[in-house]
């Protein structure tokens, strides 16, 4: 499988924890934004924003999703899309499906935070099918396509490499594509990389780490930030 | 127009071999259980299923999996999330073995194709999944510069939806999430089967708030509040 | 102007009212049938249906049009598409004019009866645009297009000439073409006539004429049904 | 985010020369006659006004007309009803003379080109207007045998709408048939206005009978109910 399936070099410096990534991403959100989160590390992104002024879509068909519901707080019939029992806020409102996606292809969504399995040098995003599952050009699509073709902004959790120790900044995705040329920013557990007409720029790094080690870990070529600094958390 | 039925037995009992039937709702929201139920009852071969998941979230259409009933299912999101979980599972079996055919859209181009139907149109183009898997075979077609491909419409012999309130004539009224799919499909099936939680006089619902116009119902059944859903993805 | 500028034959016979030609109309109306009026004689058959369950659906946004409102039942927001103050009725919805459209397109509604400046002999009808106005290829469409694509059973209502005394039926329109074969029924003041594949087949006449007056009047071959006879209002 | 502002004359103070601006309505149901007032006041230049219609039951547009304020009309029904009326109006006039432009469309299709920009897509096939003057210089397609015409999507610069009730959010709900244009142009709207009668505060709309959800709506101006409109086509 060339370049993908090499084994990266990981530095000896702890990677960002999961929740960590999500608040790098929700200090990136701008007060009166419509946002979407994506199934995984995305969505831990709303732990971090509750009392903030920005509104959460859902795409099963609700705006202004609250925090998730426990206890007698949970009702069937309030779901997010990732299949979570939700609460309702002041402002809340439903709609059918197909004015959700309305919203979304339509360029009402400021943002969008989804995960990936490779993104590429020009901002390719490979998402919804990972072949080794071997069904081939059939999988689990979700919303994931409609909305990195729509957000106005495309940003992008995940981990730097996969478990197996393989690049998922690769210079050309070899998994199936979601969009192509629609990621704007990487967040990591190592980094934050920008989506730009050059290249990828590689702009922040987790304490410890250098911009060499991000570059051994990332299977395309990078950029290195004039003002590349260390992440603030 | 009195369209009220007895039963759901008795509202699904015309569904034809070969016929194409959606089935509304998104995990635990919005499920036509009982219709579906009815449907599994009553038998019948070579469906074509038009659904969000097969199984996943949707045990209840697992019945007609397990008994041979579906020739071929159009969804979105057909597979449980975790792959280990789907070698496991009979949709994801019958698929692999070639005894159910499955084709997945977008979940934005999935919705909006039945609302072409629905809608008394034939095609649309959309910029969602331009460059993808999903794209093969399909006109791809430029305007304003942005790269689209042409989806067509998706008419449906029977569409079973899941309301919160209905009446008499059909009107029907959602409650929070549990709208989803159901009014889209309302729109495209061609015998729009509404299962209601309620049953209230004509007259009875505001008419500035009815989700989806009697109109696009032909038989409505009460079956009462559903219990809740155990949702496993 | 060739043929439709001849001056046809009128028979002695004083013609129906155009009351009468909107009951004829109600008479072939179905109990449990979605019905849209247009402007002019079309919306007098409102006069003949109340008590019957037949629903009518107003383009704007209204299914379950009531009776005209007058006095103090007159609100600003609740009107039909020809601009008349309307009622309410028990089991009206109220939605937006993108779904009104999906339900004229998308065949739901059961019948439309239009007005007309000229029918063909295969049915086109030309509804919207005189060109004696001069405004040559613009003007007042309104939703007469979709309905005429859209309804099951499309009934045009009219006076057999123009007031100028000239043919409204006829070999080919001369008119702008509101849509091709559309037309399935005509109600004139003096006859009932079916657009069929072989033509146009007199079905009924007023008590006084004969099937040769009607053809007089008439710039296109008719065939005399077997089973011709009076009108019954 | 509060999307209030203090006065029409606020909300449209960035209507551009050239811009296109939509106005909801349809005669006497759900003007935004304050809004239009306000950009009347303001003045601007060559402008493309989108409306169901322009005077006819719409005066208060027509001092756009009068003060030149119009190059382009997009409308449905643009003409007074009575063709001696139609003379003597000033919007009429303007297009016999050329110095306004006008493009019409069949119902369905006017309001499903805006819904087509709102949900983000670019076009769509559509039976209504084949074989007419609407069909020129556009496209023929069959589906299953149905001709049909490819429309493209209509995007507006602007929306000005008028709801019932809104909040601080932009959520709208309208009364009756006075919802008719204004949420298809919610959609469309790059910047959509809206002027509500009674402005709510956030939370006290039922969530489930949201008409427009706030996503759509960049700004609200509380303008009370407008006075009865004298209505005469």
């Amino acid at each position: 499988m060339s370049i993908t399936a090499k084994k990266m070099i990981l530095p000896e410096t702890p990677p960002l924890e999961r929740e960590m990534i999500a608040l790098r991403i929700a200090n990136m959100l701008q007060d009166g934004s419509y946002v979407n989160l994506g199934i995984g590390i995305p969505t831990l992104v709303s732990n971090w924003i509750e009392g903030r002024d920005i509104i959460l879509q859902s795409e099963i068909g609700m705006l202004k999703t609250g925090p998730l519901a426990e206890g007698e707080l949970i009702d069937q019939d309030r779901i997010n899309a990732s299949c979570q029992y939700v609460c309702e806020l002041p402002g809340t409102s439903y709609f059918n499906i197909e004015t959700s996606f309305a919203m979304i292809r339509g360029g009402r969504m400021d943002v969008a935070v989804l995960g990936a399995l490779q993104v590429s040098a020009t901002g390719d995003l490979a998402g919804w099918n990972n072949p080794a599952r071997g069904l081939g050009n059939v999988g689990n699509i979700g919303g994931s396509m409609d909305l990195a073709v729509g957000a106005r902004k495309l940003i992008i959790a995940m981990e730097h490499v996969t478990t197996g120790g393989e690049a998922k900044i690769v210079e050309k995705c070899t998994y199936p594509l979601t969009a192509k040329a629609c990621v704007d920013v990487i967040v990591t557990n190592y980094a934050l990389i920008e989506v730009t007409p050059k290249g990828l720029v590689l702009k922040e790094t987790v304490p410890g780490v250098t911009a060499e080690d991000i570059q051994n870990m990332t299977a395309a070529p990078l950029i290195i930030a004039e003002d590349l600094h260390e992440m603030e958390l | 127009m009195d369209k009220v039925y007895p039963s759901a037995e008795a509202a699904v009992e015309d569904v034809f071999d070969g016929a194409v039937v959606a089935f509304g709702g998104f995990f635990s929201a919005g499920k036509p259980l009982e219709l579906t139920r009815a449907l599994a009852k009553k038998g019948v071969k070579n469906l074509t299923v038009v659904t969000q998941q097969v199984g996943t979230g949707n045990e209840e259409i697992l019945e007609l999996v397990e008994k041979g009933m579906i020739k071929k299912a159009i969804c979105n999101y057909p597979f449980p999330r975790s792959a280990t979980k789907g070698l496991e599972h009979p949709f994801e079996q019958a698929v692999r073995k070639g005894t159910i055919a499955v084709e997945v859209y977008p979940m934005g181009t999935f919705a909006e194709k039945m609302r072409c139907a629905g809608a008394g149109l034939y095609g649309f183009y959309t910029p969602t999944g331009v460059g993808t898997v999903v794209a093969e075979g399909k006109e791809v077609r430029v305007f304003s510069g942005v790269e689209t491909i042409l989806e067509t419409a998706l008419p449906l012999d029977f569409a079973f939806v899941h309301a919160w309130k209905g009446d008499h004539e059909g009107n029907l009224i959602y409650r929070h999430t549990a709208n989803n799919y159901n009014n889209v499909m309302a729109m495209a099936g061609n015998i729009t089967i509404a299962e209601v939680e309620t049953l209230s006089e004509t007259g009875e619902l505001d008419p500035n708030c009815i989700h989806t116009p009697g109109i696009f119902v032909k038989r409505v059944v009460e079956v009462g509040r559903p219990e809740l859903w155990k949702v496993d993805v």
